[in-house]
């Protein structure tokens, strides 16, 4: 047998009060796509800032090419050919594309100046692979979420590295965006590089991966072959229990609770109407920058709307602010967690209650004894691992970070709550129990949108869906006439409709 | 199973450092560091008479610091507490000077300080402007308006009454000290109990993130700001007690001692991070170090030296007791 | 009883340094061990280290230690009052303080007063409560350079002022007897008078402003020597050095050194050196019971090229050479 | 297809104003109404002469704003760029009066700009200090350095040979302005033509990114307080030859000057923003208001008050041009 590309052993990782990692070992073979699958939590993103030299490991040694190597630093993990994908989008807003893709090591003329034209030149080479509309001398800022990840897919292709190590590099991009990036990696197979790939869509990994590496609680708990296996023994592995396959159930009953008329954005919504019952899941599709995200700011009051009126109840209220939202009983779970959701250096506790304060100060003091009861209660609910109330969120990882946000409105008696891609970056098992929880949720009498790029989703969990096209509701879809191709079709443009049509089971955005 | 047993476990620790932080204790050791350099150096170091007097030269800045502490955990900065503190002093005086009744007089001095504080919330908040820079221009324009109210001429005479509020003692403590130690436990409850304090902490942490949580953003920044001008205002009111008189020029380079007494007492300059015990502990850190210094003849030049390689020191000291990140 | 505030300029239970000796008699003898505490300004200035100086030689003499300190810069008025308090609890027998301002130091009168120790303000900032103030008139210092330009340059002209720090007693005093004297005289126009802070650099850029607005200036009055050099050195880059008299005031050896060089035409020296030494005798006949007038007034002379030397000597001979002045009554 | 066409076409445009900001002409417009009011205000205010003298008055501060600016863009500050400078003038001036040669001299005052740097880099960078109190420790440090190197004296007598390095013309213009504009180019071409300029925008804007990107975080922050220390070092030099005399108290509040020249030029204190033209704009701002202010004869109360309001005034216009956020 040859020697592997790269071979981890016996890994292990503390953290104060955490053990992240213990005793992970194994390998992959040079031209190998390995899947590496695991709940939240379950340490994965560790394992690969370890091999990135993000992290140094506390006990156990990483081998390339059956050579052990030290990766003190980005620096010498680079040197060692190891390029990473990071799960959190690592990038200068002030730089421009090109600039990031060569943050570290620039190209230079004469080894003084940047060669900027050089640069802007290979950078959009790279990019050409996945998504050619991308300015290279863009400032990354002006970029929307799904177009800096793909920059950093591309940063790691520009490296022509032994090993490349993706983490949920796919978080944000629509499948005709992945189906380029499973090219581009099949690519690199074939060039002999080693490909470690981390993903919470389990059907992606299934597409492009022959074997799996499943994760639990920082221990290997197996490596499958992906052909002879099924999806659902792979989720059991890796939430050590059988998931049941739950079925849509409808709670919405006929009682409107919001209404909204001609809602429009200076920029991106126009003339948005529709209506919101009592119980009722209404899901929100759309290709990525159709204007859904912009659209629930509005009603979560985070935006001011140029027009349009908005009741609940029966009642016009006026969504000046987030506050008078949360007043008038509507909470936003964000897009982007780490820059609109957490508060970092605060603990769960903390950010769960933040919405409530009012709450659970009725005296102008803050009752911390029943903070601490309902945050516990809350976050038994949601299912928060490490159940640690008390320690910083950024310590969590970002499914848990996503579970202490969602307790946030629970804890805040909200009555609409607006989901922003609610499973970002979520494990299955957590999937399910979110889904879970949407459900309960409505069956209490909440009324709750979902906005999601993953139809499969949208269709489990929706009584209904707006599809959304250019800033308006381009469709209106009762449960009956819920699939993906309905969907797809009113989502895109018309005049791309027959280039949509190409991609078969989720088209969606 | 495994998961709850062991944070009940870790329960009562994490109680206990969320009560007393280890970044507070790093700056308590700082603290008794210097505390044991000088009483070695020093005879009548401990007399009680000088810590008493040390907690009194203390109380100032500890009072300006405490608001300094609340702006920057907002993540801002003002550094116009001296000439705010100035303003309100000419102002207070010389309604007192007149005879308008104590109560009044002070009255108008911290209004005083809650329309400067007010000013720079706005323009940081409202506007949008670098809360640095704001407090930079605020800076000159307070101190220019104390100088053309009265002159550039100090307020003198006050009344011995008025002297006698914030100058008197209680238990043997001066009562500078006490309303200061009234002032942090409030500041404290503030910080640790109240919706507000964790608003500010919210706010400082990540603005974008709070105000989708529905925290008023603006209204918290303002309130920073409107405290510290409050208690530069008391600050004030302390100090023309204690002078008998006030002047315009009064405060100079009292922001850099207050921010010093913050960052030392662990508040990051960043935001989202600070310490009422923490700043209390900065405060009495310089204070001690200036009456340790002179008690030992140390020359003005070495004083500054010291000075600086304390503060270095200390930052230092906490780096380490705290360790790295 | 309450004292009138001071007012060190026109209070008139004062007596003249030079009838020390002759009203009180010869230096008295010290109960054993007595030691004084003095604090300054601030040390960054030639002014007060030569304050320190004359406490000390005054002190070797009759051989009473003398502990000087200072604050750590100009405007630390808090650890200014922190270093008095110090010197207060050590048990010194007597405390000479140059505070910083009219009141920074106001507590010590009354701590010291408790712990019964005489307290002297030297110079400066005026303490209202001072029981004894030892320092010259600071107006006078405007006042002279006033009365120079007055008698040098018959003819009149525009003249202009850059102050110290604004709102500092000493700056409001001189800027205002220069102001109003040579204002008074009538030919005489101050076409500016704006903030130098003290700073070298400063009143450089301002004078080269004023300078290239006004170029037929006839004279600049500082605040103080610092000031007066960075002038002088604009003075000289806008080549008018024949034409523009420039003024100092305090008497630091750089001036001196200046005025001889022929560069700055004066400064109004008062004499820091033996203010010191007044200022500690004073304080020391206090301890040794002796009751002296609320002001002893010390020197100072506007020095030029001509009598430059006269005023530069060895401490006594500036002694000898003053005492003739007082003497000759000016 | 279209895509392509659309963005070759916003492609001259993105240039321009990567080259010339928006943000830079929103100071610019600044500029010109200050420059137009006291135009209107004062006789003779558009001399040739007279904007010389904006320019060679302003010429020190935008040195060390420059520096200043590279610092925070880096995410640091600096506040001891006055003391760096007077250390490094009394220790230059010294060694001229002893008789060393020029360049040796020169280059020693230099050594001591990029050793004060130094210093302040390394605490920042390798010991995790933060930056504004790292810098709060040295301006007391440096400066008390400077005191006892020299026992509070200024070092008098400089060779007039040296004088006239920094203090000559060329083509009209004063060496000194010449100097500074050769230094902004250089401060140019490193910001958007080196490597170490990304870098600095990368540590400040993002400093985990960076830093996973390999960027070397520790030698680029500290090569910002260096080049900081550096420019400190040649404002002495400039300054010293100048007024022919170096004082241990030179540069008192530089630090406040540098840094509002920057921040009015568009840098912003949370790192990642800045840009060397709007700094020198910034600079020339303050320094026709001193100017302006002076030949206005306005009283020294009130220039305080102007000072105060048109640091604010430039930071509302900025706003308004450039709109919220
Ligand atoms: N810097 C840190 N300090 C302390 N604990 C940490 C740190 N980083 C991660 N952890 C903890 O280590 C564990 C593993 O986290 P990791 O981010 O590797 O999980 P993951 O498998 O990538 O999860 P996800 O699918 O949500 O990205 C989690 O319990 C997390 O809270
Ligand atoms: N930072 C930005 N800069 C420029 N344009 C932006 C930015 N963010 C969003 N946009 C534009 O606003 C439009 C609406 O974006 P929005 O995020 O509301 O869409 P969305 O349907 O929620 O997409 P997604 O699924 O990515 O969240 C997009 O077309 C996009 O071009
Ligand atoms: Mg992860
Ligand atoms: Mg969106």
């Amino acid at each position: 047998m040859p020697v592997p590309r790269l071979q981890f052993e016996g890994i292990s990782k503390e953290f104060p009060a955490v053990r992240a990692l213990s005793e992970v070992s194994f390998s992959v073979g040079a031209g190998e796509i390995r899947g590496l699958l695991g709940e939240n939590g379950a340490g994965k993103s560790t394992l690969l800032r370890i091999l990135s030299g993000v992290y140094r490991p506390t006990a156990g040694s990483v081998l390339i090419d059956g050579k052990p190597v030290t990766l003190n630093n980005p620096v010498a993990a680079r040197a060692a050919g190891v390029a990473m994908i990071h799960q959190e989008l690592q990038q200068v807003p002030q730089l421009s594309v090109a600039q990031n893709m060569f943050l570290g090591h620039p190209l230079t003329r004469g080894a003084i100046f940047v060669a900027r034209r050089e640069q802007e030149r290979r950078a959009a080479e790279a990019l050409a692979a996945i998504d050619p509309t991308i300015d290279p001398a863009a400032p990354l800022g002006s970029l929307k979420v799904a177009q800096r990840q793909i920059v950093e897919i591309a940063r790691a292709l520009l490296d022509r590295a032994r090993i490349v190590a993706m983490d949920e590099p796919t978080s944000s991009l629509t499948p005709s965006e992945f189906e380029r990036l499973a090219e581009v990696i099949a690519g690199l197979a074939r060039d002999g590089v080693a490909v470690v790939y981390v993903s919470h869509k389990l059907d992606e990994v299934f597409g492009i991966c022959q074997r799996a590496t499943i994760m639990r609680d920082g221990v290997v708990v197996g490596s499958v072959d992906l052909a002879q296996v099924s999806e659902k023994a792979v989720v059991s592995m890796m939430v050590g229990r059988e998931l049941a396959q739950e079925q849509h159930r409808s709670h919405a009953s006929s009682e409107v609770r919001l209404s909204v008329r001609g809602l429009a954005s200076a920029t991106k919504v126009h003339d948005v109407s529709f209506e919101l019952h009592r119980g009722e899941v209404l899901g929100i599709a759309g290709l990525v920058g159709s204007g859904r995200t912009e659209l629930l700011r509005l009603l979560a009051g985070a935006d001011r709307a140029s027009s349009g009126m908005v009741e609940i109840d029966g009642k016009a209220i006026k969504l000046s602010s987030p506050r008078n939202a949360i007043a008038a009983g509507i909470g936003l779970v964000p897009e982007e967690r780490k820059r609109e959701g957490i508060v970092p250096l605060r603990s769960i506790s903390n950010n769960m209650a933040l919405a409530s304060m009012g709450v659970f100060a009725p005296r102008g003091l803050i009752d911390h004894t029943r903070l601490k009861r309902v945050a516990a209660e809350k976050m038994k609910r949601v299912n928060l691992r490490p159940f640690l109330l008390d320690r910083p969120i950024r310590l969590f990882s970002g499914g848990n970070q996503q579970k202490a946000i969602i307790g946030r409105w629970l804890a805040a008696g909200t009555r609409i709550l607006l989901f922003d891609e609610p499973t970002r970056g979520i494990d299955v098992g957590a999937k399910a129990e979110i889904y879970h929880l949407i459900e309960e949720l409505a069956a209490e009498g909440h009324s709750v949108i979902v906005v999601s790029s993953e139809l499969p989703e949208v269709i489990r969990l929706a009584d209904r869906v707006l599809v959304m096209r250019d800033g308006t509701v381009a469709a209106e879809l009762d449960r009956a006439d819920l699939n993906e191709q309905a969907i797809a079709a009113h989502a895109i443009p018309q005049s791309e409709t027959q280039a949509g049509k190409a991609q078969g089971h989720r088209a969606g955005a | 199973m495994t998961d709850i047993t062991e944070h009940t476990a870790a329960r009562p620790m994490a109680e206990f450092l969320h009560r007393f932080s280890v970044r507070d204790a790093g700056t308590l050791i700082g603290l008794v560091v210097i505390l044991a350099v000088f009483g070695a150096l020093v005879p009548g170091f401990f007399a009680e008479r000088n810590l008493i007097n040390i907690l009194q030269q203390s109380s100032i800045n500890a009072c300006l610091a405490l608001g300094m502490t609340l702006v920057i955990i907002s993540g801002g900065i003002d550094l116009s507490v001296g000439p705010t503190a100035a303003l309100s002093a000419v102002i207070s005086a010389s309604m007192l000077v007149a005879g308008v009744p104590f109560p009044l007089a002070i009255a108008a001095g911290f209004a005083i300080g809650l329309v400067c504080g007010l000013l720079n919330g706005v323009l940081v908040a409202y506007v949008g402007l670098q809360p640095f820079i704001v407090t930079l221009g605020t800076l000159s324009t307070y101190r220019a308006l104390a100088l053309i109210y009265t002159g550039g001429n100090p307020v003198l005479g006050l009344p011995a009454g008025f002297r006698a509020i914030f100058n008197g003692s209680l238990f043997g403590l001066p009562l500078a000290v006490i309303i200061v130690a009234v002032v942090a436990l409030i500041a404290w409850i503030i910080l640790k109990k109240t919706p507000f304090g964790e608003y500010l902490l919210a706010v400082g942490g990540n603005e974008e993130a709070a105000y989708i949580a529905g925290v008023p953003i603006a209204r918290t920044k303002i309130a920073a700001y409107m405290i510290s001008g409050l208690l530069a205002a008391l600050a004030a009111q302390i100090l023309i007690g204690r002078l008998g008189a006030a002047e315009p020029i009064l405060g100079n380079l009292w922001e850099l001692d207050a921010i010093a007494a913050a960052a030392i007492g662990g508040a990051s300059l960043m935001g989202g991070k600070g310490s009422v015990v923490g700043t209390i502990l900065g405060a009495v850190i310089l204070g001690t170090m200036r009456n340790g210094l002179t008690l030992m003849n140390v020359q003005s030049f070495y004083q500054l030296l010291a000075t600086g390689l304390i503060i270095l020191a200390a930052m230092l000291i906490d780096r380490v007791t705290r360790g790295r990140g | 009883a309450d004292l009138a505030p001071l007012n060190s300029d026109t209070e008139k239970d004062r007596i003249d340094w030079s009838q020390l000796e002759a009203k009180f008699g010869a230096f008295p003898k010290l109960p054993d061990g007595t030691k004084a505490g003095a604090v300054s300004k601030t040390l960054t200035n030639e002014y007060w280290r030569s304050l320190g100086e004359g406490y000390k030689s005054f002190g070797d003499r009759v051989a009473v230690p003398v502990v000087y300190q200072a604050a750590q810069s100009e405007g630390d008025q808090l650890g200014q009052l922190t270093i008095a308090e110090g010197l207060v609890t050590q048990g010194y027998n007597v405390l000479l303080v140059s505070p910083q301002t009219d009141s920074n130091l106001q507590p010590i009168m009354e701590q010291a007063k408790a712990a019964n120790v005489p307290v002297v303000n030297v110079n400066d900032a005026v303490i209202p409560q001072a029981e004894h103030y030892v320092g010259n008139v600071q107006r006078d210092n405007g006042v002279r350079v006033a009365k120079w330009f007055i008698k040098n340059r018959p003819d009149g002209g525009k003249v202009a002022i850059v102050e110290g720090q604004a709102g500092v007693y000493a700056a409001v005093q001189r800027t205002d007897g220069f102001k109003s004297t040579i204002t008074e005289a009538g030919k005489f126009e101050v076409v500016a008078s704006v903030p130098g802070n003290w700073d070298r650099q400063t009143s450089y850029d301002a004078a080269t402003n004023i300078l290239q607005q006004h170029p037929d200036l006839i004279g600049f009055y500082a605040n103080n020597d610092g000031m007066a050099l960075g002038i002088v050195e604009a003075v000289k880059a806008a080549g008018l050095q024949d034409k523009v008299a420039v003024f100092g005031t305090d008497g630091i050896s750089d001036a001196y050194a200046s005025i001889r060089a022929g560069e700055l035409t004066g400064t109004v020296d008062s004499f820091p050196v033996l203010t010191g030494e007044v200022a500690l005798e004073s304080a020391l006949r206090l301890v040794a019971g002796q009751k002296l007038p609320r002001v002893v007034a010390t020197p100072q002379a506007l020095i030029t090229k001509d009598n430059a030397d006269r005023y530069s000597g060895a401490g006594d001979a500036v002694r000898k050479a003053l005492l003739e002045d007082a003497a000759a009554g000016n």
